[in-house]
């Protein structure tokens, strides 16, 4: 059993707080609020209410009504006002209540925040973040359970990241915040309750297009990102003791994406199975494997697997709903055929 | 309606004395059984039967009791997420509603859909949807369709005052209105999106002074009784059945619960749901019928809910679960699309 | 306006006769060149020399015009994908105008927006849009931008007729009206979306009719000249400096050519164009100049003109087309993310 | 060289006619418009206007206002209407200018059209074909060069052809109007003109799900569909010249996507290239890539190649238009690398 907490603070020795997930989202955008007069954040309910997830809670109290503000329910009318503010200064972050909402403001992210850089020529950029929970929640059904990040990773213009550790989380968002393009941030419901350490140096960022190994191991990689990290975790604990030795990636950034690490963990392991949240057709788990193939094609002993969320809309029943959101044990089955132990 | 100056008319013709009472006793055990369905779902749901969200519609039966009752039954219904109290009143089973919510394969969606996707085709309620604004413009095809067709059918749509400032209800009103189709857009206006009061989402709070930038007829009132709602909407329903076009009704309403299952609503004072309960039109038509001598009559109506949703109750406990042969034959007809 | 029911006043107080006439000529001016850039861009277009989509604004000239004339040079404008006439009002040089539309190096974008995202960001002139809608709550963005951080700019943002359905121009209207914002909406109403005029697209002929339901002021009159222009939109711009929010104006306005290059223009007949071209406002200013004895004031004006579209077009004409270096740069800042 | 023009007809041996590409897709309309009442069209410019790209040219005349309606510019409003209609029984053919107007109707294509048999638990269904040029046209800039079917074909519920020849263009869309699923049809502007031979015959269909083998070829596969499918065959015809002899697919089909053929062309070639569309991240290139590499692991002897339009926003000016779009050169060189020639 490998010591995973160390591994979420990557070089960083500075102090640190145990914190839940929200609360490191929290701290990253307070501290990136109190540095930058410019940074605010709008959304459904992410004042008064004290955020539908209450990860915006207490904001409102300690920014004001100028900088924590509740919107009406018109993602795509906010989303295009976060980027005209952006593109004249301002560094908005924008929280919809879930990823899933997104949708009928897909346009204003595909059309405009992608593209403003390149149609004025390079004149002007659009520094803002859009955050909410991503994937399934639990018993959501069709509707509430989408896994955006593979519509978004395919759009020149945009960063979409995806972290799993508290430490990320706060790292990642304050990049995000920092960073000159829009950037498309995932989180999950799921883990918004999670424990673990967290910097609490205001100027701990963690640099996109970095993985980060969750787990050491030489039999075969798990590639994974966001909350099947822990998932693929578990499942390589029962490989474990199966006798199989996995190296885990957390890919974190989805795009940019770290082939480096890719290519080395297959040199290394030869097998690879993608875990991730998401319908299988396409996405960033076929950016993976097309990359691995690619780049590590001789070095590959086996067919690349992906653990995906099942071809189907979510179903609210509890039971279907596991059967269809990738398990540990699909991992490991996954992991065994790769390595032949099927 | 603002626009027709049409005055109100009844339906239908004014019942007699006795046929008036057994009107009103069936409106009282309509809204009851709504009431009593989700007060037993929200119980259920705190026993972890149920999962995912809930939104109750407790404070504003009196609507959809209502609009169901100036409905002709091949007329079609849509509505958002809170939609237990419409698919009740249009006649879905306690028995197939509850099964849904505990996602059991004799729901009214198979257990796929949950609290949020109610569908019951048989009565033309044509669903229950998550997306804010997005069913609008479903509506208006249905609507469509009618006017395509031919036929004389009508579509009513509920949606929130959450929703009024989203794209979809714009477009989905403006279409219906430049094509004249057979629709009326009945906002619910609860006071509150989530844990918003409607002063912060809307420059003007008043959903129907929308109503003439489309050249559309409207109404607005705040719910008082079924019998007022049968009355007010009865007059945009046989509008579009003569294939006048669509109105928008706003219809003041309040939620005695929060938002759903894990809304707290600390955003409201106790004062002010209390006071709202006070007007709730539940208890004002018990009340009245009760003061008409109907004491025993209520007493029946009552036993007969109680036992009804005690029976979905059983029945949803004990439906069998779906099987996973399910979820590839409701994504394609026929082979699968991979 | 018709809400506020203030006067219309003038911005700036009345100028003397030499001054108003040398005003008089400025504003033919800018419209000429706008013309005449337009003419020569549809003829290096037929000569293979611009490609894509090319939008022309000829005969809605007085609006841009004008309206630039009543903003203060650091205020926002944005507009639709007919964008060259807002840009050279605004103040763009008809070099980096033409050769954006060769898709040069030297052009406004670089010659990668191309007539339909003409950017000039010196000019607070922030693009050209190619989606209907889509730049509206941009527009309400720039303006959110001004009041958060205190300052008085206004920001403009046009749209046209066939834009009022779409869902993004509702929200914008209800966020910019919700929130106050210094935007001032205007609706260049050339009656017709592509080929379809109003009676196909609007339940309502009147676009204002919707600023009622959002508590904005609106105004709407036909296009006669700049100075109306100027009187009639400088009310809305003062009311929106002042910080009292946002405003609804429709212009009706015509446009002399097809929709875009490929569009032959059909579904109107020869004599309503025929009939628009007659009331062209800068025909009717020129008229009136010359009237005034202006002719070889006019003549001169011409001349300089014409100097400066044909010295545009030798500019874009010899201008180097951009790198493909600059592709990777313009998507993002810093290291390209893959 | 081989004869391509009769690969356009599969088995077909009835009457042919000769007619451009939009006229073959007309023809697939009027058809079944004249077989099923239920059938109109909606969209913006339909009727009078004849058609943005005319590809409805007289439908108007011919069938009435009743059934071949203009709409204003609310894609997101006419969308639902569609789906709407369809839940009910009639069988809505809309028609976007471009594929690029679809994206702010992404969430009722999305969210409705691919969820209401799910959501319903099979009791309803939305037999509705949604259709329009995708991809590139000549220099219309970024917002209008999108080739939306990578966003769309990673979603079940929905179906997503894009044919490449008159005869797929007729017979595919018949299918599509027959089919009762949503189905998404990817024409394209720069086809529109294309001639070929079309059948006649009132019943020819094309099934989903079947790639058509454009050209024969034992060296290498090239793997393509819409119009790339006709630069695929002019670098074949080069690859030809310089020794290599390549088999030539048009996937035609991309949810569902024909496996088997894939597997097929793979196990004789053993080399793989794909050419398309669209941008590198994700999307059907990266999903072909992962069947193959999953399906016929074994059969391939050098990595697999994608040929996309750049990773960039597309340019308005020309020579740079040219050259982020894939072009016959391209293909060439990556046959070339993946055949260990170049
Ligand atoms: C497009 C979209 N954005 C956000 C949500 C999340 N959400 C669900 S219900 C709700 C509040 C809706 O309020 P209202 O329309 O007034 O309806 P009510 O719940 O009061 O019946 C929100 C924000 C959603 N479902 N869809
Ligand atoms: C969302 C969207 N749908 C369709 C189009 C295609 N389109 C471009 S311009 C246009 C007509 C717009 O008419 P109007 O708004 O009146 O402006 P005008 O061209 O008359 O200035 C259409 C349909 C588009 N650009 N965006
Ligand atoms: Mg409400
Ligand atoms: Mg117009």
């Amino acid at each position: 059993m490998s010591d995973t907490s160390n591994r979420e603070l990557g070089s960083y020795d500075g102090p640190v707080r145990e914190v839940r997930f929200r609360e490191a989202l929290r701290m990253g955008m307070a501290e990136e609020m109190d540095r930058d007069e410019k940074v605010f954040i709008l959304g459904e309910e992410v004042g008064h209410y004290q955020g539908a997830y209450k990860v915006t809670e207490g904001l409102l109290e300690r920014f004001g009504e100028k900088r924590v503000i509740d919107t009406p329910i018109t993602e795509s009318g906010f989303s295009g006002i976060a980027i005209g503010a952006a593109m004249v200064g301002l560094r908005p972050i924008v929280e919809y209540m879930t990823w899933n909402f997104s949708a009928v403001a897909f346009d204003q992210i595909l059309n405009n925040a992608a593209k403003m850089r390149q149609m004025s020529g390079g004149q002007l950029h659009v520094p803002v973040v859009f955050r909410a929970p991503n994937g399934s929640a639990k018993q959501v059904g069709s509707q509430h359970s989408h896994a955006m990040e593979h519509f978004y990773a395919h759009v020149p213009g945009l960063k979409v990241v995806a972290p799993a550790t508290c430490a990320d989380a706060k790292g990642m968002l304050k990049t995000a915040i920092r960073d000159d393009d829009p950037v498309l941030f995932m989180e999950s419901e799921t883990l918004y309750n999670l424990k673990g350490l967290c910097p609490e140096d205001t100027d701990f960022t963690v640099p996109f297009g970095k993985a980060r190994i969750a787990r050491e191991g030489s039999d075969a990689t798990i590639i994974s990102w966001s909350r099947i990290v822990h998932v693929a975790l578990e499942a390589a604990e029962e490989l474990s003791k199966q006798g199989l030795e996995v190296q885990v990636i957390d890919l974190r950034s989805l795009r940019p994406l770290d082939e480096e690490a890719l290519v080395a963990s297959v040199a290394k392991t030869h097998r690879a199975v993608v875990a991730y949240e998401g319908w299988p057709y396409g996405g960033v788990g076929a950016e993976v494997v097309d990359r691995i193939q690619r780049l590590a094609f001789d070095e590959l002993d086996a067919p690349i697997e992906r653990v995906t969320t099942l071809d189907v809309p979510m179903p609210y029943n509890a039971k279907l709903e596991q059967l269809v959101i990738p398990q540990a044990s699909r991992i490991v089955e996954a992991v065994k055929r790769v390595a032949y132990r099927g | 309606m603002s626009q027709s100056q049409t005055s109100h008319q009844i339906r239908t013709a004014t019942p007699k004395p006795d046929e008036q009472l057994e009107l009103q006793l069936g409106r009282y055990r309509a809204m009851q059984l709504i009431r009593r369905f989700e007060e037993e779902a929200a119980r259920a749901y705190a026993q972890g039967k149920i999962g995912g969200f809930l939104h109750l519609y407790i404070g504003q039966e009196a609507i959809a009791v209502g609009t169901v009752e100036a409905l002709r039954s091949d007329d079609y219904v849509l509505t958002t997420y809170r939609d237990h109290g419409l698919a009740l009143a249009r006649g879905m089973s306690a028995r197939s509603a509850m099964a849904e919510l505990y996602g059991k394969a004799t729901g009214c969606s198979r257990g796929l859909g949950g609290s949020m996707h109610f569908f019951d085709v048989e009565h033309h309620m044509l669903g229950g949807y998550g997306i804010i604004g997005g069913h609008l413009p479903i509506a208006a095809g249905t609507a469509f369709a009618s006017k395509y067709r031919g036929e004389d059918r009508v579509t009513v749509v509920f949606f929130g005052d959450g929703a009024a400032s989203i794209g979809d209800c714009h477009e989905a009103m403006a279409l219906a209105a430049l094509w004249k189709l057979p629709v009326v857009f009945v906002c619910e206006n609860n006071e509150y999106s989530m844990g918003t009061p409607l002063s912060r989402t809307l420059a003007v709070e008043d959903v129907t002074a929308r109503a003439p930038g489309y050249g559309m007829p409207s109404d607005r009132f705040r719910v008082e009784s079924v019998a007022q709602v049968v009355e007010r909407i009865s007059v945009a329903i046989e509008r579009a059945r003569r294939g006048e076009g669509p109105s928008l009704l706003e219809m003041r309403t309040y939620r005695f619960r929060g938002h759903s299952m894990s809304d707290p609503g600390k955003y409201r004072t106790a004062e002010e749901v209390e006071e709202r309960k006070r007007q709730d039109p539940l208890l004002r038509l018990r009340d009245e019928l009760a003061s008409r001598g109907q004491t025993s009559a209520l007493e029946g109506v009552d036993q007969s809910v109680e036992d009804e949703v005690q029976d979905a109750l059983r029945f949803a406990d004990e439906s069998p679960e779906p099987d996973a042969s399910i979820l590839e034959a409701t994504t394609y007809k026929g082979e699968f699309a991979r």
